[in-house]
């Protein structure tokens, strides 16, 4: 049990799927202007992430690696985190129909964040057993999703700052990214 | 002796706080998808219309506030509306998520608020305004004189063009403007008056 | 009959950012003290090097942003980070990193933002963890305590000759190329205060230290318990005169004994360490009473700074035992500075006369 | 305080509890209560403002040009939250005019001015004086007549706060005689010399309010006042309550959690919560107008600060302008460089000096350049919370002003802004010397103005939806009206609609031709006018 935990700290913490693998920044910046969205964003794409990675773990566990398919890979897997994304959004909208109408714009968010198909494709690579690969995948979504609601409630206390014109909006936001990467990569090794 | 680490009672109480945990916080997205989702969302017609002054005057080049909602939410520009002034385009660069641009001049400038008066004198009665007012903020039968409610008048100047006898002047609402504490003038430190000479 | 309307409060309480600084860094004095009386005059030349550096790059930038020079380099924020920068950086290491570490400090981690009180992260910490990241190898080279090391040089720790031993290792233009200084350092890499037992991981030095680390004992590198009392002292100090808060150090102390209480097994080879070690052993004092508590980067709500505490105290614990960086206090206060906001965002007291506290 | 401790029998029962955040400044109250309470000579020229008080101002029953007596009504309550103006001396009313307020900008208010003939003739009151079988209704409307407010500085008319708390059933009855703020002395001067009076007062509160208990807080520091409390006290059911000495102790929230340990509810008054607050000024005002038939015509007000040579309490009466206070305690005009209107920390400073003293001035300071020094220049902020330390109202300062000066006002609300009592404790002890208090109230007033206009537009858009209603609704009769007439023949109506309608456009074309020629006249007469105005 405590190696299921180590691994899922691992990849959470030690190796962040943002801010040390650089996976999924797009999404990670685009959700995280306000913390009410950052929060609906990271929920969204961290149940679209694990359900993703583990669907394309079956996949190719069962059908691409006996048959020797490995290099049809990538395109099994956008397909698959794609329609799960739909998949997801239609399910999402009949059990809350009003709330999530204004979701139509996050979709494209969660669905194009390249750190599902990042992970996934990890997956498959690292040689780790069947339910190692799951910590892993559960890992990254928290990962995911406490780093970028970290950085959305940074980036409403960096609107209020007195930043220089040229410094002001992406550039001040991506510093401050840069940093955090800095000090996550500090954490390098602990598991 | 042993790291207390390795001791059964701390391993149970360490996965009972896990487990509690984690079923807390399940609980609380859902609870807080379940606030959301019952929370009455406007359309965004609806949302944008909210915004607006609602004065229908009709300066942004369409008939109403609700037609400019309708146009806005279709990608026109949000800076058409005078009486709402700033305070409308920043509302609106927010909800839309658009760059807040001043107001454009050529819809004319945002004022104080103002209120239509009827000279009564010259009031001849043609029921043009009345037709033309579209809050009904003004009194009168035919060929009866007509006056203005002020407290229901917003001071749209659509009465100001059908009046055949021009009795209708726009003027700046009465009413006592109660002087107010402005923001310190300087945010940047460097200019030193601090107060705010009256 | 009057020019000018003030509003309300007429009086003011006299109390001013940079008497705050100055309190603190008078604070920093009985740590620095105790570093220069084991250390040699390492400390106190970094320190005095990094203020001239540091108020130079802070006019610069104050004049390149037209801001009045008069108004900014009073409150001396920028020598409070100086003073921090050259603790932590070893003593007897080269201009060119001092320099680098308060370049980034100051003008990227501070200016970058706006100034003081906008950076929402350390600036002291950022430069620090920059230098750890891009000079692993100078960050970590400390030579022994005075004693040892100065008793083949034949000088006492505070003459003159000990002083301008640590001017030439700073500045190496100046030494003449016959005698090579360096070599004293190299072979001497021993417990830093920032650096915990990290190289003596192995259990065998791990029980030499232990046997040795008399609480007074002057000899080997028992000084860092000394220094971890200076900066105890200097930090019950600040307490007092209530420049910061007893939250964050409290919370950071009690987080780190707790955990070390949990793992430590006394006599077993496991390398976790005792609570003393923990405590007295490294930088956890600087860290808690000086380094974390920065008011610009930490929470600011009562409740928020527990738990900025508590992450700080699990960060430095666990980095320590199972990280590879030597170096602790430096990333767990960055990762503090980084949820402070979404701590502050979510711990707010409850107002007077409101039911529960606004959340979301 | 050993000397207390032999009376300390009856404050037992009250459980202090302990209150937030707060300040302890210098208190530098000792130089006005060296001497005795002293009433003022009368002024030539009373400056009398229809407004003293939150709410709408009086509608002024006098006219220019009349004798009035002392004590007699010139201005009668426009509605409930108003309150009577009475004449404080006998004399002749000069005018009603414009006139500058004791407030920050100076406003101009209409304000009746009364020339004094120095005789001051009291008016024939038919009252009789012992308020003992009165009911409470005759003694409400006594209270009102008389045109008390709260002197506490809030000036909220004391009829409404009574006839709020009659709805509600009153616990406490708290007189405030806490005056934490420095430099103000009224009410302790006021409790040294009159304690009798104002327990009677209090007593006649109780009976009007019905309350169980009857609690009069005061400070610790107010030694001898507390004595004298307590002897007026002994046989009557009211409590004593010593606060420990600090700033905002005295605010009326904090006051209420401290004694009773109920909270107020954000947005509501204390009725709600069953307490009624006075100040023992009121107390002392519904004294003198139950029992000495004297409606609310004198106050006590502390004149101190630096530049005078005798600060002193003065009772003076309403109207008379500051200039004549600072002159009767010798100014000395040279070192004068700041006028505060109230304490230091809330008061206000005064554009004009001839301002008149209206009910709820309690205190003036005549400030010197060392006293009130100048602000220095505004820092950033660092947000070292020790402004969220001393918010009394547990407020986060720090987070108030960043949304505030980056003009965010929904955070701001978020926050608790309109949870501020403005007593500036936040910018006493903020190391940046921001002006806090600044921010917050042009943000109260950003907020309010964006209330209004989202209330108007909601009221505009509801008679627009009405308008085009109706509109319909016309259209749809007339195609009814019209398809039944229909299958009617031509009639005879018909053919009168046509002549009607001709006969209309008739009378318009000749109202518009008379409108012209009218308007050309005027054009010619006011354009001679304006050349005469161009010529000087």
């Amino acid at each position: 049990m405590t190696d299921f935990l180590s691994i899922l700290i691992a990849a959470a913490v030690v190796n962040n799927v943002v801010l040390v693998q650089f996976l999924g920044v797009s999404a990670f910046y685009a959700g995280s202007n306000g913390l009410k969205n950052a929060i609906e964003i990271a929920l969204l794409s961290a149940t679209v992430l694990i359900v993703a990675s583990l669907t394309n773990l079956l996949l190719t566990k069962t059908i691409l690696a006996p048959l020797n398919l490995m290099f049809l890979q990538l395109i099994c897997f956008v397909a698959v985190s794609g329609s799960l994304t739909v998949l997801i959004f239609q399910w999402l909208r009949q059990k809350f129909p009003d709330s999530l109408h204004r979701l139509h714009l996050h979709i494209i968010l969660v669905g194009g964040n390249s750190a599902v198909i990042g992970i996934s494709i990890l997956n498959t690579r690292n040689g780790l057993s069947f339910t190692e690969n799951i910590a892993n995948s559960i890992g990254a979504a928290v990962g995911f999703a406490l780093v970028m609601i970290g950085f959305a409630a940074l980036r409403q206390r960096l609107d209020t700052a007195d930043v220089p014109q040229s410094f002001r909006g992406p550039a001040i936001h991506l510093i401050s990214a840069g940093i955090v990467a800095m000090c996550f990569l500090g954490l390098a090794g602990l598991v | 002796m042993f790291p207390l680490i390795d001791t059964a009672y701390f391993q149970i109480l360490a996965f009972t706080v896990l487990g509690v945990g984690i079923i807390w916080l399940i609980l609380i997205t859902f609870r807080y998808l379940k606030t959301e989702s019952n929370k009455q969302q406007l359309s965004l017609i609806d949302q944008i219309n909210a915004l607006l002054p609602q004065t229908q005057c009709g300066h942004c080049g369409h008939p109403g506030c609700l037609p400019y909602a309708r146009a806005i939410s279709h990608g026109a520009a949000i800076n058409q509306c005078p009486p709402g002034g700033k305070h409308t385009i920043q509302a609106l660069s927010i909800l839309l998520n658009q760059a807040n641009e001043p107001l454009n001049p050529c819809h004319g400038e945002h004022t104080e608020p103002l209120v239509a008066v009827i000279r009564e004198g010259e009031c001849i009665g043609c029921t043009k305004c009345i037709q033309a007012c579209p809050i009904d903020a003004i009194l009168g039968g035919t060929k009866l004189m007509h006056t203005v409610i002020e407290s229901e008048c917003n001071g749209c100047d659509l009465c100001l063009e059908p009046c055949p006898v021009d009795c209708i002047d726009l003027i700046p609402r009465p009413g006592k403007q109660l002087r107010q504490w402005p923001l310190p003038s300087h945010i940047d430190v460097d200019q030193h008056n601090i107060g705010a000479n009256p | 009959m009057n020019k000018v309307i003030y509003c309300s409060p007429q009086l003011n309480g006299q109390q001013s950012i940079g008497k705050i600084m100055l309190w603190v860094m008078t604070a920093c004095i009985p740590g620095v003290a105790a570093s220069t009386w084991f250390f040699g005059w390492g400390t106190v030349l970094n320190i005095l090097v990094t203020m001239i550096f540091a108020v130079a790059l802070e006019a610069l930038i104050l004049w390149l942003r037209n801001k009045s020079l008069r108004i900014h380099l009073a409150d001396n924020s920028a020598l409070l980070t100086a003073v921090i920068i050259g603790i932590a950086i070893p003593p007897g290491s080269p201009w060119w990193l001092l320099f680098s570490g308060i370049c980034f400090a100051i003008v990227v981690a501070k200016h970058a933002y706006g100034g003081i009180g906008q950076n929402p992260f350390n600036p002291a910490m950022c430069g620090y963890v920059l230098l750890l990241l891009t000079f692993p190898l100078n960050m970590t080279t400390w030579h022994l305590p005075v004693d040892t090391l100065f008793d083949e040089l034949q000088f006492s720790t505070l003459s003159w000759t000990s002083f301008m031993f640590s001017l030439q290792l700073c500045f190496p233009a100046l030494t003449s190329d016959d005698v090579q200084l360096t070599e004293y350092l190299d072979g001497f890499a021993m417990a830093t205060p920032l650096i915990e037992y990290e190289l003596a991981k192995s259990s065998a030095v791990l029980v030499a230290l232990k046997n040795n680390t008399s609480l007074f004992a002057s000899t080997s590198n028992t000084g860092w318990e000394i220094v971890n009392f200076g900066f105890l002292l200097g930090g019950l100090f600040l307490l007092t005169k209530k420049i910061i808060s007893w939250q964050i150090p409290l919370s950071i102390i009690m987080t780190i004994t707790v955990l070390s209480l949990l793992f430590y097994a006394p006599g077993s080879t496991a390398v976790y360490g005792e609570t003393y070690l923990h405590l007295f052993g490294s930088a956890t004092m600087i860290g808690a009473f000086f380094i974390a508590t920065d008011p610009v980067s930490a929470a600011t709500t009562p409740m928020g700074r527990i738990i900025y505490g508590i992450i700080i105290g699990v960060a430095i614990y666990s980095i320590r035992v199972w990280g590879s960086y030597p170096d602790s206090i430096a990333i767990a206060v960055l990762l503090g500075n980084f949820f402070a906001p979404l701590i502050d965002h979510f711990c707010r007291p409850r107002i007077y006369g409101h039911s529960t506290r606004s959340g979301l | 305080m050993r000397f207390l401790s032999l009376f300390n029998h009856d404050s037992s029962r009250i459980q202090l509890r302990k209150s937030s955040g707060g300040i302890k400044p210098l208190s530098n109250k000792a130089s006005s209560l060296r001497s005795r309470i002293m009433s003022t000579p009368i002024p030539k020229i009373l400056v009398l403002p229809l407004l003293q008080h939150k709410g709408t101002p009086a509608k002024p029953i006098a006219k220019s040009g009349d004798r009035v007596l002392k004590g007699q009504k010139i201005a009668e309550a426009a509605d409930a939250s108003s309150a009577p103006v009475h004449a404080p001396t006998s004399g002749r009313i000069t005018g009603i005019g414009l006139h500058a307020l004791p407030d920050e900008f100076g406003t101009l208010a209409a304000c009746i001015t009364l020339a004094s003939d120095g005789n001051d003739q009291a008016i024939k009151t038919t009252f009789t004086a012992d308020f003992q079988n009165m009911s409470e209704s005759d003694l409400l409307e006594r209270i009102r007549d008389a045109g008390i407010v709260g002197m506490g500085g809030a000036g909220f008319p004391t009829y409404l706060k009574l006839q709020s708390s009659n709805e509600h059933p009153v616990d406490f009855l708290i007189i405030n005689a806490v005056e934490c703020e420095p430099y103000i002395t009224a009410d302790e001067a006021l409790i040294r010399e009159h304690a009798c009076d104002v327990v009677t007062g209090a007593n006649i509160l109780k009976r009007v309010t019905g309350a169980k208990q009857c609690i009069v807080a005061i400070e610790d520091s107010k030694i001898d006042a507390i004595a004298e409390l307590k002897l007026a006290a002994l046989n009557s059911a009211i409590q004593i309550a010593i606060i420990p000495e600090k700033y905002t102790a005295g605010s009326e929230k904090q006051l209420i959690h401290s004694v009773t340990g109920r909270e107020v509810p954000a947005g509501k008054y204390p009725a709600s919560i069953g307490v009624s607050l006075h100040n023992t000024g009121t107390a002392f005002a519904i004294y003198k107008a139950i029992c000495e038939a004297e409606p609310c015509i004198s106050r006590i007000t502390t004149v101190t600060g630096s530049t005078l040579k005798t600060p002193k309490n003065f009772h003076v009466l309403i109207g008379t302008p500051i200039a004549f206070l600072f002159d009767l305690c010798g100014v000395d005009q040279t070192k004068l460089s700041r006028i505060v209107v109230g304490g230091s920390l809330m008061g206000t400073c005064l554009p004009d000096i001839n301002a008149p003293i209206i009910k709820t001035t309690n205190c003036l300071i005549a400030g010197s350049a060392e006293e009130f020094t100048e602000p220095q220049p505004e820092q950033a902020c660092i947000r070292c919370s020790f402004c969220a330390d001393v918010c009394p109202v547990n407020l986060l300062p720090q987070q108030l002003y960043a949304s505030s000066r980056c003009q965010d006002y929904q955070q701001a609300d978020n926050f608790g802004l309109f949870d501020c009592i403005e007593c500036g404790a936040c910018a006493y002890v903020c190391p940046s010397h921001i002006p806090l208090v600044q921010y917050y109230r042009a943000s109260k007033s950003e907020i309010e103005k964006q209330r209004t206009n989202r209330h108007n537009a909601d009221k505009w858009q509801a008679r627009f939806q009405f308008h085009q209603y109706r509109y319909k609704r016309e259209k749809k009769q007339k195609l009814l009206q019209s398809s039944s007439i229909e299958h009617q023949p031509e009639t005879e109506h018909n053919k009168q609609a046509d002549f009607s309608r001709e006969k209309a456009r008739l009378e318009i074309s000749e109202a518009v031709a008379r409108v012209k020629a009218r308007r050309s006249k005027l054009i010619t007469t006011s354009s001679v006018a304006t050349e005469r105005e161009d010529k000087p």
